[in-house]
């Protein structure tokens, strides 16, 4: 009985990685072969993932730009509120 | 002064038990190690606490109607419930309501429920949220709607990794079996198998399989598993860099291809058609995990894809935490197997971590394109903190080598890979 | 060896049926409908991933642990099954369970359990979800507060075309009816009733009413139902151009009145009075519909508007889609009573413009203020797509007339004349 | 012809009885006060509008299956239901029907729903939110969530004044128990341990404690509770100022000292160890609240932390509030206990507001440090209403008199105070 | 019987379909009672649904001349950048 | 049995109020304690709660300023263009 649990330990053990295995072997063909085909026959114009990620990259680069140059610009206002005589003497 | 003697007699001073005392400082510790040193603290927050709300003294939080009126001692209902189970003495109650029939239950469950008593708080939400099997699956659906299967998709040879680490997984499950056979460990062959499942190093995974398979240690295989997965970057870099030259760390790996997102649309449909046609007990786990996939990679349906990832696998989170702590109650979670599980687990992760990187170094051996072993060890999962520990262990050797996308491919594998173990456990032990 | 063939013989090639094939192959057909077309995404994508699901063979998703007990077809359980029925034969077992007593499918239910067999996913999700009538319930209450009244209030009498739409709904029973008269179907009146309300262009009503009239057809009505709503922009325009003439087409109608926010709060409460006051039948459904609409009106209660609008009306139809697929297992859904109710809905769908477009010229032709017979299409409901094809039919012949606002008027109260007719159907046929 | 009549028969104005339509009108009064006066409308909305759902005559939305069966009268099915209980009459179904057994209850109900009869909406609703006790306690997660116990660990004496104000509950529990004495009204201990706890000026709490004591009474201390709550800045005032010198109101208080994000964290904790030392029948309650804390404190679990204070709280809010609804069925409201139940609970209000004010006066007297009277009446709990309406009596008097941080010290107190008192009421009268 | 559901088909029609124009006529007159009442006794100051929506479309439209101004200064800022002369030229 | 309940009641009154006071008497001391220690053996460097918050203000106080600023400036830019001669005048 109590040799009989190592028994069925190796059996699950042999059968559930054997499982694991040809699983993920069949995936790895199943996923290529699937790749191939999407991209042969259905290919998109633009890699969609990197273009949304690159189009969201560019909006937020313009935002940043734009929002240190508010604060840019805002400091300078400040600097010369600051300093009355600055501007008369640019 | 009667009233004042009640009031005494359900306190918890008066009834505190040792092992209650010893659990409500491992739910404290648990606290800890989530709070100050970062252990998975979504998961170990409200596990720890409700492993403390499970071990207040006569608060019978975590038992059902049934245990609470066993423990209330009422001599008339003990006497009634033996009589059910048809038991001629009260002492056999505790055995004889382990090995009751569906029916008796009931029957004796109405009993409890007409004296009064009720299902403890988080009973109730162990089983509607972890007997049933719901929470689990909800939260890899939310996983698969936070999955991008991008580099594996780009690299799909990486699954072999994902394979290979899930070695850890089985190993476990004969060092569980071999323990037994020692008379060290008292193990069934369930048992064994959902311990094992630690070693997939997949929370949700582990939870589900021991809700099917191994109820009673759900509690310990939960807490070993979030514990190894939050020590990863402890565990894993010692076995890597022994494992592994310091040539073989430093290989440069060529840069992923662009994926479409037609590729990602198709991959989490070709996965389930494979389950389906292969391995049915699988279905339920990686069918979610794919939905969940699939709902964030097709684009139309972003609010229910946001809501899977948001709202609802956090709402499901605190009740699966707060359930998987009703597990942590003294007379269950304090038990030599707990011992065993633990120390089980983290042989586990070992074995996982060194499988997965022993392959890597053989498919660089002896494939085309050049590997780099270090990416071998993510695919035990713990997503993305083995990931995270492959790029920083490579960038020891090589200042300039980042392996963080290549390790995602068998990191998302793992996870495919310990969803598919728990298929075959649940399939060739449960059935 | 033995476990070799135990894991192929549980495989899902090894069990595959025909019709399960085939409606797997639907379910991918849904799928791509969704992503590629556009077709109701946000229902018809988990619809159709459940439907893969419901029908993994071997996977028994669908099923409930009696089903999968019966068709695991162990034959000392099944004997046992046969016994608290009292039937001879195990072959009969199946006819036997459709027919048995709520009292003896607990005790078969409690055999099932006890040899370990469970609920599958799927049928869980469709009993917590969709049996108990929660799911369309709080959909609707989600609706319900994502619904403008204005257009409505500012000009009542559209409720007539919402009324007028309706039609198709009751010419449907009719023709499901008489198909049952003349043998071609057999359906019964409740599943004619059932049948007839995908007439009304509103997945949750349609959803409801299934539930309670005709739950084995829920699952082919609620494809139609969706189908259908999508392709609003395909079947409608024809009719439309038909019966109506170019200058009728052209008709520019006046400029709606401002609607105050009072009116809008009071206007839920008029209309539950009078459900409450007129049809109870219909007030689970109106009620929560009221009940959301006031929510967002009434200015105070904004987070929980808030959260009926979207985590949970989200989270509610990722379980009603999912639970509806579960109607789309193969021996549910592959008969020929579902090409009845596929062909049934389009016929209604075409009725129900029709009969909008057609009271909307009479009520031109005979009122005071001219009416464009276009916005009567919008009758049917199909928020907002058919007020968005009223309007975009109205810009060929006019490109300066925007009827999108006086669509929405017959538009919401399509909603409310279908869920009266929901209601009345419920009333007369199942009580 | 017969459809006619059986539409009519089923129509709502032929069943209406007075006290529905009494009933309507209270529900639209409810909806009145909280979207027009803003009294409390995150709960008061969904009560009124259960209100009126559950009185619409016909419809049975707030009964079971069992009492829909009952209203209907089919003659058969109540003389089988009569045979089942032993009755020889049907005249005495109702009555043995609230006397039944479980077990009796169980077959009777099978009855019903194989007779066709289902259980209302409203019915499902109190069952799965309340009944179970689940819906509070979710509640008072999202509570713990959304409070800071800063100010209270600044100055934790102000902890007194959070009990003191607990001598309102027991005040009325005491007055409950006397006019059952003198034969006004007919409450049992554990009703006038419910109506008590309206004093607690604490939704959830109370609705907690009816659910476990006194069910029946839960629609009235439910919309008493709420109601007064948002009363507070009518009710308080005067009694403020009635016992506090002008002097004592211009009373400023040290500044509070910075509270550590340390002690912070630990206060839950410290607060759910005494729980469990003490009172383990408040653990359930405080608990979850101290949960919530704990999640927003620790700061490593903030999404679950922002899901228990946004779309957990909205959606349990929702249905706990319909539930509630339920038990504003006429023939369970429309009772003479309601008026008591109504008067009870203002008065309980009035002796809380009273004894925080008078032991903040002795503190003041008594203790070294100065504090402002009128601070006590915050003890009440209703946060953050109360602790407002300290600060603006306060500024009345002394315009540079920022009294708000002080008061939400004794404020948050009072909620720890009045779970405290339910954990009492709960372990000595519930058990 | 066959016969039988045809006529049972013809009264569901019958009476579901009066049921619904019966409650939908009354709903008109309802609803336009309702709006008459609340227009004469409760009266809005101004109809606040109109309100909301002009004052969000206010913000909106000074959101966005904010947020366009702070981006052609921000350009403006960079082209005077790039022409370092520019200024002092002009 | 009717003045039962009025015992009953007072029993409860003196029973609950009590353990309410003691409950809470005991929790000023755990707190009092808990934050001398938390203070005197694991005290942060500066209390977090109020950092963060006066973090956050400052952060808000920036932000608001920059953005006032930036209406400002383009208040400032439409008035100049409106009065296309002020600049050269200035
Ligand atoms: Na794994
Ligand atoms: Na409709
Ligand atoms: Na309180």
């Amino acid at each position: 009985m109590q040799g009989d649990i190592v028994a069925q330990g190796i059996e699950l053990m042999v059968y559930g990685m054997g499982t694991v295995l040809v699983f993920l072997t069949l995936l790895v063909f199943a996923t290529t072969g699937m790749s191939r085909m999407v991209n042969r026959y259905f290919p998109e114009p633009i890699p969609a993932a990197d273009t949304s990620g690159s189009a969201d990259t560019a909006v937020d680069a313009r935002l940043v730009a734009v929002i240190s140059a508010a604060i840019q610009r805002h400091r300078v206002a400040q600097a010369h509120e600051k300093q009355p005589g600055s501007r008369q003497g640019s | 002064m009667e009233n004042l003697a009640q009031l005494w007699s359900t306190s918890g001073l008066a009834q505190m038990s040792l092992g209650q005392g010893v659990m409500i400082l491992i739910g404290m510790l648990l606290l800890f190690l989530a709070i100050r040193k970062g252990f998975e603290p979504l998961l170990l927050v409200p596990i720890g606490f409700g492993g403390i709300l499970a071990n207040i003294p006569g608060g019978g939080l975590a038992y059902s109607a049934v245990e609470n009126a066993l423990y209330s001692g009422d001599p008339l209902l003990l006497a009634e419930m033996a009589q059910v189970l048809g038991l001629a003495e009260v002492e056999q109650l505790k055995a004889g309501l382990a090995a009751a029939s569906l029916h008796s239950m009931t029957a004796i469950n109405v009993l409890a429920l007409e004296a009064g008593f009720s299902d403890g708080m988080l009973y109730t939400f162990y089983n509607v949220a972890i007997a049933s099997g719901v929470a689990p699956l909800v939260i890899f659906m939310g996983v698969g709607a936070m999955t991008d299967f991008g580099p594996l998709l780009a690299n799909p040879k990486t699954l072999f990794l994902g394979a290979a680490a899930q070695f850890g997984i089985f190993a476990t499950v004969l060092g569980a079996a071999g323990l037994t056979a020692l008379g060290v460990m008292d193990f069934s062959l369930a048992d064994a198998a959902a311990i094992g499942i630690i070693g997939g190093a997949d929370g949700p995974t582990a939870i589900y399989v021991s809700s099917v398979l191994a109820p009673d240690l759900l509690g310990a295989i939960a807490v070993a598993a979030y514990s190894y997965m939050a020590l990863v970057p402890l565990i894993q870099p010692p076995i890597m860099r022994a494992l592994t030259t310091a040539e073989e760390r430093r290989i440069e790996m060529v840069q992923l291809r662009p994926v479409s997102q037609r590729e990602k649309i198709v991959f989490p449909l070709v996965l389930l058609i494979l389950v389906a046609l292969l391995l049915p007990a699988a279905a339920p786990l990686l069918g979610m995990f794919c939905f969940g996939n699939l709902m964030k990679e097709c684009g139309v349906v972003d609010r229910l894809s946001d809501t899977a990832q948001n709202a609802l696998i956090n709402i499901t989170t605190i009740f699966l935490g707060l359930g998987v702590g009703s597990k942590l109650v003294a007379d269950k979670f304090l038990d030599v197997s707990t011992l065993g599980i633990l120390s089980l687990g983290i042989v586990a992760f070992c074995i996982g971590t060194a499988s997965g990187v022993i392959i890597a170094k053989l498919m660089n051996r002896f494939g085309s394109t050049p590997i780099n072993p270090l990416i071998g060890s993510a695919g035990v999962s713990a997503v993305p903190m083995a990931a995270r520990v492959s790029n920083r262990v490579g960038l020891e050797s090589n200042p300039h080598n980042f392996l963080l996308m290549h390790a995602m491919g068998p990191n998302v594998a793992g996870v495919i890979g310990s969803a598919v173990a728990a298929g075959v456990m649940i399939s060739l032990v449960g059935g």
